[in-house]
């Protein structure tokens, strides 16, 4: 630093006050490396400690202050001590969200598709057409995912509450309602069904229209 | 000096004295022959590309006498530098043999030179380097750093696709197994076979085939077709075996089939 | 944010996106926040994906890197990542932060410095130019000091690997990038960083173009 050379050559005894303290330009930068470089706050003492004779930290660290306001990080005090903290505002950029896409689940994926095309539907009604329990965690997700929401209680003895669809689900889907999921004829036309008529069931026409009604009639239950 | 010797071993060598790094002696901290060469060069006092690379070479052998005087032990690239040099020595003071193949001293030398000047410049950059600013040293990297948080949101997904063919699957539950052809509209030559074998023992008479259809085939189109065929099929084969025989009387006229009569 | 305010009745056709970049001046307080927060220099990359959709890093970045301009702490470049580091003529100050590193041994120094220089260089290369074979010590310590790094297998026989320097070395010496070592010109000019094979040994020309090409690649390649 400039200070050293101009008093070179003189008395050492007087040496230390004939020290001019650096200018407050020249502090204040001195103060903003001694906070950014250390690992703790640190107070106006320990600053005049560092720093060259004379000099006047907590006058620097006013204009440091001012320099600082506005910015993306902020001069604060800590107790009797200071650092510099990011601006509080900016606090959102600390954190770094990283989302992770998954399928859902196939018990998951199931459930949503007995409601979607038997709503409104109970619990019950779901467990019996999978032929599995449904877990609280399944519907929950679901739910949590808005994708489906609770309908009105069904009238029956215990006033079981439904489930249903949501707006959300048809906007994901591109539907524009739930009945314009295709039918059990669609899908085997679409391929999605292969499998056969049970043996003796008849002309596989009649089964299909059948599986049509039942989805007809569940819907004009609501 | 045996020249030929000395080449074979500079060669040979190369590998063998790379090798040998836990045998380098520190000789007045020294680490290694051209380190001692590249010092030996500097009380020239020359500029390295035009060192006299006789001097540096009597130099080295001297210095490696004085060594062994002081029964110091040397290790074995010292010796193989020592023994190059002496052979390069030699080269610089003989006339060129012109029948002589391989690099002439000169070129040597040159090389020589040449390695002494680079490994000179690294030792300058090196010095160079480390006289920069050094981070934690003269300048500072932040103090009080702040840990990005890194949350990981799962979203999940399903297609319309997912959805249609959970459904199917759950409305097909029942009726699933595993895939095979569909075969129950099938009736297969083996079936129609036994099944015309016991029967043909009373088929005296001409008999249309298609009485012979199993139960429940007849109605049924596709049924009725497969078994129709298969029953034919049977009755080429069991005619084949020369027990029954065949006829039809027209174009589309009914197959008949009766035993044959001394069969 | 501030940007709704002073773009309003501007530009139409910059107001048509819903999501407008934050306008220049928040997102170099963004970039300040970010690159004060962290020790490591961060890339551009990174920044980009922490900074709002649309944000303009490298521009951000050459106001910021004005604004610190003769500060206390500066804004520097390492590699293809920036990050805040003290002015070099305040180290005097430090005394408190300043870490006791291990003296590195003459040959790690200049095996170091090889490398450095010569990158990509192998192992037979860095002992063909010291004289002396290195041993493994002096090698795992750089790479522990994560100073070198493993680069690309060499195309040649034996397909030997080559040692290059890494962002931490440059952050360490305050270097931008390889290309900004001292004397780096000099040298090259000078045939000083020519990979010469003894007289007599192979075909000297097509070998010696063989390193440089390597060389110039690497170099480029930053």
């Amino acid at each position: 630093m400039a200070e050293a050379e101009t008093e070179t050559g003189q008395a050492p005894e007087t040496e230390e006050t004939l020290f001019e303290a650096p200018p407050i330009a020249e502090q204040e930068r001195m103060v903003e490396a001694i906070l950014f470089a250390s690992a703790e706050p640190v107070t106006i003492k320990e600053l005049a400690g560092r720093m060259p004779h004379g000099s006047d930290p907590a006058e620097a660290m006013v204009h440091l202050r001012e320099r600082y306001e506005g910015r993306g990080v902020r001069l604060v005090k800590v107790g009797d001590a200071w650092a510099f903290r990011t601006a509080p505002d900016l606090g959102f950029l600390m954190q770094k969200e990283t989302v992770e896409t998954r399928k859902l689940s196939r018990a998951a994926i199931e459930t949503l598709a007995i409601i979607s095309y038997h709503q409104p539907v109970t619990r019950a009604e779901i467990e019996e057409i999978r032929g599995v329990s449904v877990s609280r965690g399944t519907i929950d997700q679901l739910i949590e995912m808005e994708w489906i929401r609770f309908g009105r209680r069904r009238m029956t003895p215990g006033r079981p509450v439904t489930f249903v669809v949501t707006q959300e689900f048809l906007d994901h889907f591109g539907l524009e309602s739930a009945r314009d999921l295709p039918g059990l004829k669609e899908l085997r036309a679409a391929g999605l069904l292969d499998n056969r008529p049970p043996p003796g069931q008849g002309a596989p026409d009649s089964e299909e229209d059948e599986g049509e009604d039942d989805q007809t009639e569940l819907f004009d239950e609501e | 000096m045996n020249d030929a010797e000395f080449t074979e071993d500079t060669v040979t060598n190369v590998s063998d004295r790379l090798a040998a790094e836990a045998l380098i002696v520190d000789v007045d901290g020294f680490e290694g022959p051209l380190d001692v060469l590249l010092t030996m060069s500097r009380t020239q006092k020359v500029d390295l590309r035009q060192i006299s690379v006789l001097a540096l070479a009597e130099q080295y052998l001297a210095f490696i006498e004085k060594a062994r005087d002081l029964r110091i032990e040397l290790a074995a690239d010292y010796l193989v530098m020592a023994a190059w040099l002496a052979f390069l020595k030699s080269r610089l003071l003989l006339p060129p043999d012109p029948a002589e193949e391989g690099p002439s001293g000169e070129e040597l030398a040159a090389h020589l030179a040449f390695q002494l000047e680079r490994l000179q410049a690294m030792r300058d950059h090196a010095a160079k380097l480390m006289a920069r600013d050094q981070l934690g040293r003269d300048f500072f990297a932040r103090g009080i750093t702040e840990d990005v948080t890194r949350t990981r949101r799962v979203t999940y997904t399903a297609t319309l696709l997912d959805l249609m063919q959970a459904y199917a699957r759950i409305r097909t539950k029942d009726e699933f197994r595993p895939y095979t052809m569909d075969r129950d509209a099938i009736f297969t030559m083996e079936e129609a076979l036994s099944r015309l074998r016991p029967l043909i023992g009373f088929a005296g008479e001409w008999t249309d085939i298609l009485s012979y259809l199993p139960e429940g085939w007849e109605n049924d189109p596709a049924r009725r077709r497969s078994a129709t065929a298969s029953t034919f099929a049977a009755s080429l084969e069991l005619a084949k075996e020369g027990r029954i025989e065949l006829r039809q009387g027209d174009t589309f006229a009914p197959i008949q089939i009766r035993r044959k009569q001394d069969g």
